[in-house]
């Protein structure tokens, strides 16, 4: 039985029947997940960051598990712009999947570069700019490090697509103020956020005594990371209570999906949870329908950043 | 709609049959039903380890050794589990009647020939357990088969008896010379492909073994089958941290999926000299 | 049998007979542990911070289990440095343990009150300086993620305790440039830096459905954060090889500690595995001891910062 | 050198001895060998759980319910627990021989008169735990020993056999009726405390009772010594997470730790109104 919650949620004006997405990355196109459930019956796929050029990322080892969590240095490997449109887009359009593309650039021109071919593009619920990447044009300092550089690679986006297309910039939580940034980039255009990139790390191999990752660096992500999560998007609810926020941050139950929610994500990305539970997914999203009924939530709207709550007693 | 990825794969829940200690290693039975028609040698299983409140949120990757489909409980799956790790560890502390989950069959298989052939499976350490499974199977079809096991310690040899009844001869190496001729596998293969006749090396083992038998079979005629093991974050195809540089028709290197792509792979198509070491390059 | 490694290591010009300290705020001031080993046997005790007046900390619930972590609001509840000075340190002292005085300020002028009065006590091995405090002259913004601020900090402190004990600058990890926070805390005076404090996050109570803790966020500790602790000291200890590291974050076993050694720590202090394993310190300087011996290595000094050796062949 | 915080604490592996469900809870008794001699009724043992590789890092704090040294396994210790969240189920999923981490005994002891006096045991839910090894105590000193259990419903109550013999009296409630009279344990206290002369009441349960068994004994003469129970990190008074605000003699409130200043305190001593809303304040 379905239970009588109303799971659909909104980022702005995207709508998605369910809270519960992949995560950037995470999913790779799809295809490997159809095996295990129905893409369409997820709020949506959020497709790995792709580049103008395919590329090979970073030589391996590329992970290192870590005490509930794991590092990655992908380095976003990936086939480039021209053959996503041309083979994985369709694919998943065929699919009836809703879909978020993931776009990461080295420079604030391949950023508006990639918008452009996205815009000729059709069926795309929303655009999700990853700018937690080095810019080559700036000593490698990431994107969503320096609020200036954040904000005019979403400008540039903006400018380039149009006023259509949800746009969510991803930002990164390795920065002293994250409600800034945020603030930056909504003035710049976002129309929402994702909420959180993995956290820089590293992992030191015992045998070699040397960084175990072939990129020396990699991100932190899984339940290791889902209080520092928690805390990204509540400080950002708080100082941008309009925006709406894409939350992820080692979500691998409804209880942590829920959490999330409360302290005020419009939406869930599963990232980390489906490499150790293809099902992940749609077990959340169950397990998430039951909590808010439990709670006498009608609808996951009326949850989205309750956390905030002023108490009247 | 027809899955060309994970084809056959199904996430569930399997009982421990049996676990037994033989040498280094154990082999491990379990209990997985229907799964085990899908299941063809070079395939492995994804397994969560360290129960419910684990630190470990990924899964282990595991060389299906062998499954059979005709005991009075259903299918049932063998694995050789070196403890290792964490991770390992757990499984092999596993008891009989314990409950473990599993995603599985997962990656490429062993390519069986249709003609008979004279094979020759080299295994290193547990990396010869798929090999066995194989060897049921090549036998079946007529093939000639020989295999060559190498370890550092005989302990680390793992070859069972039922095992050796479907080879037409075993040789065994270890580096301390404790079991068979002190050495290593790639010793007398050069030997062994020409006395022999060998028309495909099925390999399994350390990175080091399969690239040192690609290099000696170069200038062969020999087709070189190797299953590979590179650090695996998810098994199904969707982290990307198991790549391997393989080379094109073109010429040009492409970062492939050793989870899905492989673990089986063409020897000669993989670039060793670049695993670990492919730049930071757009191609 | 005592192995045969030199476990001795220094902070400046302090000498430890081994690099495993207690980590401040997660001893008190050593009498609780004295019941399961002998505080001289350890590295050093670091006590917890101390402010000029006795302080009641924030309300409870002061901790959250998370995911291979913990998240804790105590609020520097603590006696004040009169008390401190005359009750806790002259007893730690009588045990020959060695003693790190951990100092934390709510403005620049307590930090240098509070060195005036260390500076007239006798028997310590150096002072750290936790500047992972609220500034309540700078709308609460905490001095370690305000370089300007943490500079003035160690400067005032520098001034006014004079050249003799070596002054450790304890950082957040919760900043976008962490070196260039430990540069300047160093060009004001520091000897060594502690890297690292805590990690902002939160955990919200899906009873009440509000934050967990009285204090609503709360700073994220244990194994968890080890990968970001390891980067921390990588990153600093690149930047800056010259100035020795108190290391932390998430250490629970020898090769952990071995792990952040090799990264560029001097010494260790740990502190969340303290409350799981009351004699963690001694399991810890014992494991580290052996794998240093498994390795080569005929000291600790030799494994300091070994990660980062350029490989020749 | 003395120690006077956490004197009799020892760290060490003990095995369980049993462990059987008992209504909603589990009673787990453990082998503790020779620390048992310095348990005294109101400490408390503080369990690793979860195992080696467990994502759970903090230890568990359980009531030591009774010890007894006379069996032929040396020293056992009982715990009544509830299966609540992941620690504590994974507690009550431990079977005979499993060996676990315990560190005991910690925190303070309820008083023991040294005259006979008439005490009045209040237990909510498994608060009753420490109760019943404290009864023994005070029978045993000639004292009048009165004891009323409280719980949402019935199989919350936990009351064993053997603990019934050592009180004068028992009266239950229940919230919902299903066991004993419907209501909750303050309802009858003061015309109890009248009726029998009570000089002492021990309590340990929800903090909600405690703080109302302390309001309604306020004007009366009655000493009342609970047992709270507050979120430990660590048991053993390093963290500062469990504090309680506790009223000096000079009027001002200390902020001290339920680890060891506790769980037993004076429930006139802790100002009830303050728990979890002390003003970040200089005092
Ligand atoms: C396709 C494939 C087949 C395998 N078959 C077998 C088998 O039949 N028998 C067997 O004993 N082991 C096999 N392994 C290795 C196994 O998956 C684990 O890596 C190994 O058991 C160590 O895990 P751990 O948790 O004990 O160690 P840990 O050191 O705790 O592992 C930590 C992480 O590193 C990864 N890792 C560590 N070492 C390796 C390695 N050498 N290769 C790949 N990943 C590594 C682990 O998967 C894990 O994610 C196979 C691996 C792969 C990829
Ligand atoms: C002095 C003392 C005595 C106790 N005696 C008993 C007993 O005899 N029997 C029994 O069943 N339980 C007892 N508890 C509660 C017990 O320690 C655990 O809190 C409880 O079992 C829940 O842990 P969990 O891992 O199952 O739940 P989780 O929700 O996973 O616990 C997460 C964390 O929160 C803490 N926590 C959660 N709820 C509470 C709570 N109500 N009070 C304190 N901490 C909490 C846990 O200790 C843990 O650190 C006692 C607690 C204290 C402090
Ligand atoms: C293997 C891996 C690859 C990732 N690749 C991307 C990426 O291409 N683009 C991106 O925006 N985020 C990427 N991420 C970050 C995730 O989308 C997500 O923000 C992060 O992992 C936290 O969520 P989780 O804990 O649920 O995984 C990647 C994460 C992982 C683990
Ligand atoms: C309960 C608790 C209290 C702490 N109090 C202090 C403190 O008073 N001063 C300080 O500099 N750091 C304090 N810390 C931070 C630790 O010293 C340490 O930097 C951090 O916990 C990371 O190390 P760990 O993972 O080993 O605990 C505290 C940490 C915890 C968990
Ligand atoms: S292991 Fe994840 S893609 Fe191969
Ligand atoms: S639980 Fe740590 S001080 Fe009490």
């Amino acid at each position: 039985m379905t239970l009588p919650v109303d799971m659909s949620t909104t980022l702005a004006n995207a709508w998605f029947p369910t809270p519960i997405f992949t995560a950037s990355g995470c999913a790779s196109s799809g295809k490997e997940l159809s095996q295990f459930f129905s893409l369409k019956d997820v709020g949506a796929i959020v497709t790995k960051s792709v580049m103008t050029k395919p590329r090979h990322g970073r030589p391996t080892p590329r992970m290192a598990e870590t005490p509930s969590g794991m590092l990655n240095s992908i380095g976003l490997q990936g086939p480039g712009i021209d053959a996503f449109l041309a083979n994985d887009l369709p694919w998943l359009l065929e699919q009836k999947a809703r879909v978020v593309v993931s776009i990461a650039g080295e420079t604030i021109e391949e950023y508006s570069t990639l918008a452009r071919k996205i815009r000729s593009a059709s069926g795309i619920s929303a655009l999700e700019v990853n700018i937690s990447c080095p810019n080559v044009e700036n000593r490698g300092l990431v994107f969503a490090c320096d609020p200036d550089a954040s904000r005019r690679v979403i400008d540039g986006v903006r400018k380039t697509i149009g006023g259509e297309l949800p746009i969510i910039a991803k930002l990164s939580p390795d920065v002293t103020n994250l409600p800034e940034i945020a603030k930056g980039v909504v003035d710049a255009g976002a129309d929402a956020l994702a909420l959180i990139n993995t956290v820089l790390g590293m992992v030191i191999n015992l045998e070699t005594m040397k960084p175990h990752l072939g990129g020396k660096t990699g991100g932190l992500s899984g339940p290791a990371i889902k209080p520092i999560a928690v805390r990204a998007i509540y400080q950002v609810h708080a100082a941008l209570p309009q925006v709406p926020i894409l939350g992820m941050g080692g979500v691998s139950s409804g209880r942590d999906a829920l959490e999330l929610i409360l302290a005020g994500a419009s939406a869930i990305s599963v990232g980390t949870a489906s490499f150790g539970n293809p099902t992940a997914l749609i077990t959340i999203q169950n397990e998430l329908r039951e909590l808010l009924v439990a709670r006498g939530f009608a609808t996951v709207q009326q949850a989205i950043g309750y956390a905030h709550r002023e108490e009247t007693q | 709609m027809m899955n060309t990825i994970n084809k056959n794969a199904v996430q569930q829940v399997a009982t421990v049959h049996s676990n037994k200690r033989v040498g280094a290693y154990h082999q491990i039975l379990i209990n997985v039903g229907e799964i085990v028609k899908s299941c063809r040698p070079g395939n492995f299983v994804a397994i969560s380890v360290g129960g419910d409140s684990s630190r470990m949120i990924l899964r282990r990757a595991f060389a299906i050794s062998r499954v059979s489909d005709n005991s009075q409980y259903g299918g049932t799956m063998e694995l050789i589990v070196a403890p290792h790790g964490s991770g390992s560890k757990w499984l092999c502390a596993q008891a009989e009647g314990s409950e473990i989950d599993i995603v599985a069959p997962l990656g490429t298989s062993f390519g069986i020939p249709t003609e008979p052939i004279n094979a020759l499976l080299v295994g290193g350490g547990y990396g010869s357990a798929p090999l066995f499974g194989l060897a049921d199977v090549l036998k079946s079809r007529g093939c000639k088969v020989d295999m060559l096991l190498g370890a550092s310690i005989g302990s680390k040899i793992y070859a069972p008896m039922e095992g050796k009844r479907s080879v037409n001869s075993l040789k065994i190496y270890t580096e301390d010379g404790s079991m068979g001729e002190k050495g290593r596998v790639t010793e007398s293969l050069l030997e062994i492909i020409t006395n022999r006749g060998i028309d495909v090396i099925y390999s399994c083992g350390p990175m080091g073994m399969l690239r040192a038998i690609t290099e000696l079979v170069a200038n062969t005629e020999v087709i070189h089958q190797c299953s590979v093991e590179e650090s695996m974050a998810c098994g199904i195809g969707i982290c990307m941290t198991c790549v391997l540089p393989v080379r094109n028709e073109d010429g040009s290197t492409s970062m492939l999926r050793s989870c899905i792509d492989g673990p089986v792979m063409d020897g000669s198509h993989v670039q060793w000299d670049l695993v670990g070491r492919i730049p930071e390059a757009h191609p």
